[in-house]
């Protein structure tokens, strides 16, 4: 067994090639390449049953690839069981031993290493500040509360100087406020060990916030790799546009198309978009976008205002009707029903001269969005 | 409402009476029994006197219960090795097959068990199936005498009460959370090693309660030891049963009886007692 | 790596292999026994005749297999009343209370049972306990005989096999979500309706596993029947056994025995049967 | 038992006096008075323990006051048990019958009314559709995803046509993206049939989206009844404030008390602040902010734009390092350590102009915020 703490920081600390995993005649997992790089925190993000966590259990060891290979810092480590892998994991339902107190829990891998009784004493001891339970050696874990018991299986896995930690959806068991004030003690944590983190989620707030790559799959595939904004803001596809926040789907029709950008006729306009595809003139294409890219004003204020009338005037407004308006705290949602009868959401911020929602249900307004901030993709059905 | 209260009360005060007498009052009879002496027409005289305890400690009787418990001791050990393997297995198995492998351990509970202990002399009989084998191979030359030894009636016992065994460790292992195993084996322990420190301490209810299942009535199994161990009265079971049957010496058999109940308890006792220190003190 | 995989598996099959030699071969001997006939030598005469089944159809047979069958379920039927309440009472109860009343339950296991099954005498005698009681009330003028009538051979096997009755029961009610019984009330049902449509449905398997751990034993326990029953042979057990230490007459003791297996089988095939089509069929 | 259908539209649905609930010498429930009005949406928010479920749990008569009342359509039913309360509980783990297929799963209820089977066919059909699980009748539970299981819940509910609906965390189990879409679908549910919905969550956004009132609870009694509006702009105290979303609380002192607003020193700064509390000159008290209200410009930017810098000049600028930004997708936080040592986290939006984060780990920046929108509350400890 090599010393996986010295070595080379060019190769990644973890690579899939081309990874397979059949269950009972089922891909669970179909095909997926992926590299992490040494010192990141990466999150893979899916619905429940896409593969996320058979991907971190064929890295930690608890299943074989049907076909493909896992490497860890550069070693072929198909054939090797748990035990003799560097990477340690948090599991969904933490697992702490329940016949062992905390320190126990944490000092487990280290007894499994044969340190001596004084290492373990001062390493325990370290962990269990970092996640600010010192203290809480001689507790039983059954009488700890979620969130403590939470940072005991943070702890018992760090306190073993992982090579990557993975991160089984640790905060999905956790209240709200409790899961929020993890996530930036996870992130911080991360940063302060500079061990690599790889983390599965269904919440795409929690990825986005924790992560600098995300890896958005579906079904048993990769959909994308990205930075948060990059998934945002360029998501590949329907799929993966929807799965990272609320989106309006406009369907359209390409008029022309011409260098990085397209005339496409939408809901009645003709707007020139940027875009990266190649289409042709007639091609059926999804314009995408974000509620919160949304304008929306009441065609009372358009006709009064003769300037903010002008703004809209631009061709890319659209008329309908107010269905409801959604009350988020910071922000909120306006449903319109467009005069053609589709529904397009609108994320409005509260301004600074009216505290109050300005639309009601049944106000007619005219829908318009920033300028390049559309995303143009090929028709999917 | 009140009154559906108070009939609910009722239920369950008197459920509980009547489990209390059920299971009370013929032990409370067979303690008092103990105490008494053996008369010729109504087998117990009533009395109190620590007489026939003081008889079990004879040198002959005590031999037997020694030699009872070590033979019981000696069943439970050879079920407990057989099924924690197989209770393992059944527990990990896939539908259908854990069904198939359970209908398996249930079937010798459904043959009679005296049928299967005379099914069992046809094995070990001088011209029987095992020896016809190792003389047809020839293995040995002399036809091994395997009837009425201790290794039979261990044998004839283990195989009787192997499904008492099985049945709790199976609930224990199936029950056991695989993702205790798993983070045992993440944090570095190999297969024996997670055994030991994890997944034995975490089954151990199962454990306790299957030997207490078989060791028990393996002491009190008189017919197997009758019919594989021959005239030898080698369980305190058969002493036991002598005492009511042929002696007639009813006190002498109660006593019999409360002792090996009081080291029971006194076993149980011991082993909660230890559990929780083990728990309390790991670190200390 | 390969050889581990390798070695895991000889262990499996080993295990599985082993479990199933020593579950099947004495009953497969019992099998090919009950096909045999009955020589003074060797006590089994292999071959291949339906002879001894002819046998068991005769009248007296008959009458010995309905009544046994009987008797044993009415066992069966006064275990499970008297068991249901109290499991229900267990599951629900609070520790340490719950710890205690399981021991209850487990004290009739620990005294050596053939030596309660005589306390039963000493309760149900002429000049026992209970008729003590009912004369000494006036409530009897004559004292009852209630020793050697089939009345007295139920008590003592339903006091003995309580205690696998209650166990699974408890089990099954244990793991039943409470939440099940609240939605049941929360959609208008009744104490009573509830039970019926969810809590017996839901326990069904403790119910079915409970029954054949009483039914089975309950034809097959002999001393509790020559106990409390005398002289008569009421349970097949009795016949079974006396087939083999008796009459010698093993062939005809095999046959018995694999009839009683056959029909438990034909039982629970009936039972998995009616109760998939009614999981299927419950709308249709 | 009296037709609770037919009942007066006056009194409120539901009625709770003075309510305690005592388990094991432990107040789970500590004096609680609540009106549930006819027809309204109400979430009850707050940790777990903090005791939302019980109160739920003796509305449908599950557990028994300790002491205090519970009126359902002005009726004392503390002595009715479950079966003859007009209230149908969502469970959160549905609870759904195993051994019944969809069908009878949804038409236990009205067999246990003993309706005829044709209007039990047809009120089921009914149910089912609007849960959209039209054709799923012959299913048995177990087979079905947590989504649907859900809506079988929903459907065996409200198929009783209820005078309340009880939820119990009902959209706890699901995905992210599945709980977002009930969100809006329970609310339009609630609409569409008029039955008075009562919610039990820990996530404040669910609280808000659905609601027409929020009860926040903490520690077995109320710590403030609602609109979300209300609650997120006005909160009561520190707890309610910080539970009901991200908020920057600074300590400071009252300088003047005059009608209707306070001079108050904070941060070095002196401010006139709007409050409806009575204080004295020389109390302590909180400043809180919500991170969206905050606004942060770097100082080279105040300094090179003389317009900017004016409206930074009010007197309500702090003056930090960035510690760190944190992208969410719609918006980004950063992390500002005030040069006093406090932390305030801001919250962004991009603009029009530039869609890339603008502040870096390290820059200096002014904190401002927009008048008015501060709350002050007196000095808790």
């Amino acid at each position: 067994m090599n010393d996986a703490n010295v070595s080379s920081p060019t190769i990644p600390v973890v690579s899939l090639h081309e990874v397979s995993k059949v269950y009972d005649g089922q891909h669970a997992l179909n095909g997926v390449s992926l590299d992490v790089q040494r010192g990141e925190f990466l999150t893979i993000l899916g619905p429940s049953g896409c593969g996320k966590t058979t991907i971190l259990r064929l890295i930690a060891g608890f299943e074989k690839v049907t076909s493909g290979r896992v490497y860890i810092d550069g070693q072929d480590v198909s054939g090797l069981p748990p035990e003799r892998r560097n990477v340690n994991t948090v599991f969904q339902s933490y697992a702490l031993f329940p016949h062992m107190n905390v320190f126990e829990n944490v000092a487990f891998g280290l007894r499994m290493k044969k340190r001596t009784e004084a290492e373990i004493v001062s390493s325990v001891g370290k962990a269990l500040r970092l996640v600010q339970l010192d203290g809480f050696e001689k507790r039983m874990v059954g009488n700890l509360s979620g969130g403590q018991q939470q940072r005991v299986a943070i702890a018992r896995a760090i306190v073993n100087r992982p090579l990557v930690l993975l991160l089984d959806e640790p905060l999905s068991a956790l209240d709200y406020r409790l899961r929020k004030r993890m996530q930036l003690d996870l992130k911080h944590l991360q940063r302060k060990l500079g061990i690599t983190f790889v983390l599965v989620t269904h919440d795409q707030e929690e990825a986005f916030s924790m992560s600098d790559r995300v890896v958005v799959m579906n079904d048993g595939h990769i959909e994308q790799i990205g930075t948060p904004a990059g998934i945002y803001e360029e998501p590949r596809n329907l799929y993966v546009a929807r799965f990272v926040g609320e989106i309006n789907i406009l369907n359209a029709e390409v008029v022309e198309q011409s260098e990085g950008s397209a005339r496409v006729r939408a809901q009645g306009l003709d707007v020139t978009m940027r875009t990266r595809c190649a289409f042709a003139p007639g091609d059926k294409v999804h314009v995408l976008l974000r509620p919160e890219d949304l304008r929306v004003e009441t065609l009372k204020d358009l006709a009064e205002d003769p300037e903010l009338g002008d703004s809209f005037a631009g061709g890319r407004s659209m008329v309908g009707t107010v269905e409801e308006t959604i009350y988020k705290g910071a922000t909120y949602d306006v449903a319109v029903r467009l005069d053609n009868g589709s529904q397009v959401m609108a994320t409005e911020f509260f301004n600074e001269d009216d505290e109050t929602v300005y639309f009601r249900a049944g106000d007619r307004v005219a829908v318009s969005w920033v300028e390049g901030w559309e995303v143009v993709l090929p028709h999917e059905e | 409402m009140r009154s559906d209260g108070f009939f609910k009360t009722a239920v369950i005060v008197g459920t509980i009476a009547w489990m209390a007498l059920f299971a009370f009052v013929p032990n409370v009879l067979v303690f008092l029994a103990s105490f008494g002496s053996a008369s010729p027409e109504n087998f117990i005289e009533p009395g109190f006197s620590l007489h026939n305890y003081a008889r079990l400690m004879d040198r002959s009787h005590l031999e037997i219960m020694l030699s009872s418990l070590e033979l019981s001791g000696l069943v439970t050990l050879v079920c407990l090795l057989t099924a924690y393997p197989f209770a393992a297995i059944l527990a990990r198995a896939r539908q259908p097959w854990r069904s198939y492998m359970l209908v398996l351990v249930v079937i010798p509970f459904w043959t009679n068990s005296l049928v299967r202990t005379y099914a069992m002399t046809a094995m070990l009989n001088t011209s029987g199936i095992i020896n016809s084998v190792l003389l047809g191979l020839g293995i040995v030359k002399e036809p091994l005498a395997m009837m009425y030894t201790p290794g039979a009636v261990v044998l004839g016992l283990a195989y009787t009460l192997l499904p008492f065994m099985i049945l709790p460790l199976y609930t224990a292992l199936e029950r056991l959370d695989r993702r205790y195993v798993e983070a045992s084996r993440d944090l570095g322990a190999t297969p024996i090693k997670t055994f030991w420190r994890v997944v034995v301490p975490l089954t151990m209810p199962g454990i306790v309660s299957g030997c207490m299942l078989v060791f028990l009535p393996g002491i009190g199994m008189f017919y197997v030891s009758d019919v594989l161990g021959g005239a030898k009265a080698m369980l305190l079971g058969n002493f036991i049963r002598d005492q009511f049957l042929t002696t007639r010496d009813w006190p002498l058999g109660a006593a019999a009886s409360v002792t090996l109940t009081a080291l029971m308890g006194v076993m149980l006792v011991l082993y909660w007692k230890s559990s929780s220190r083990l728990n309390a003190g790991s670190q200390a």
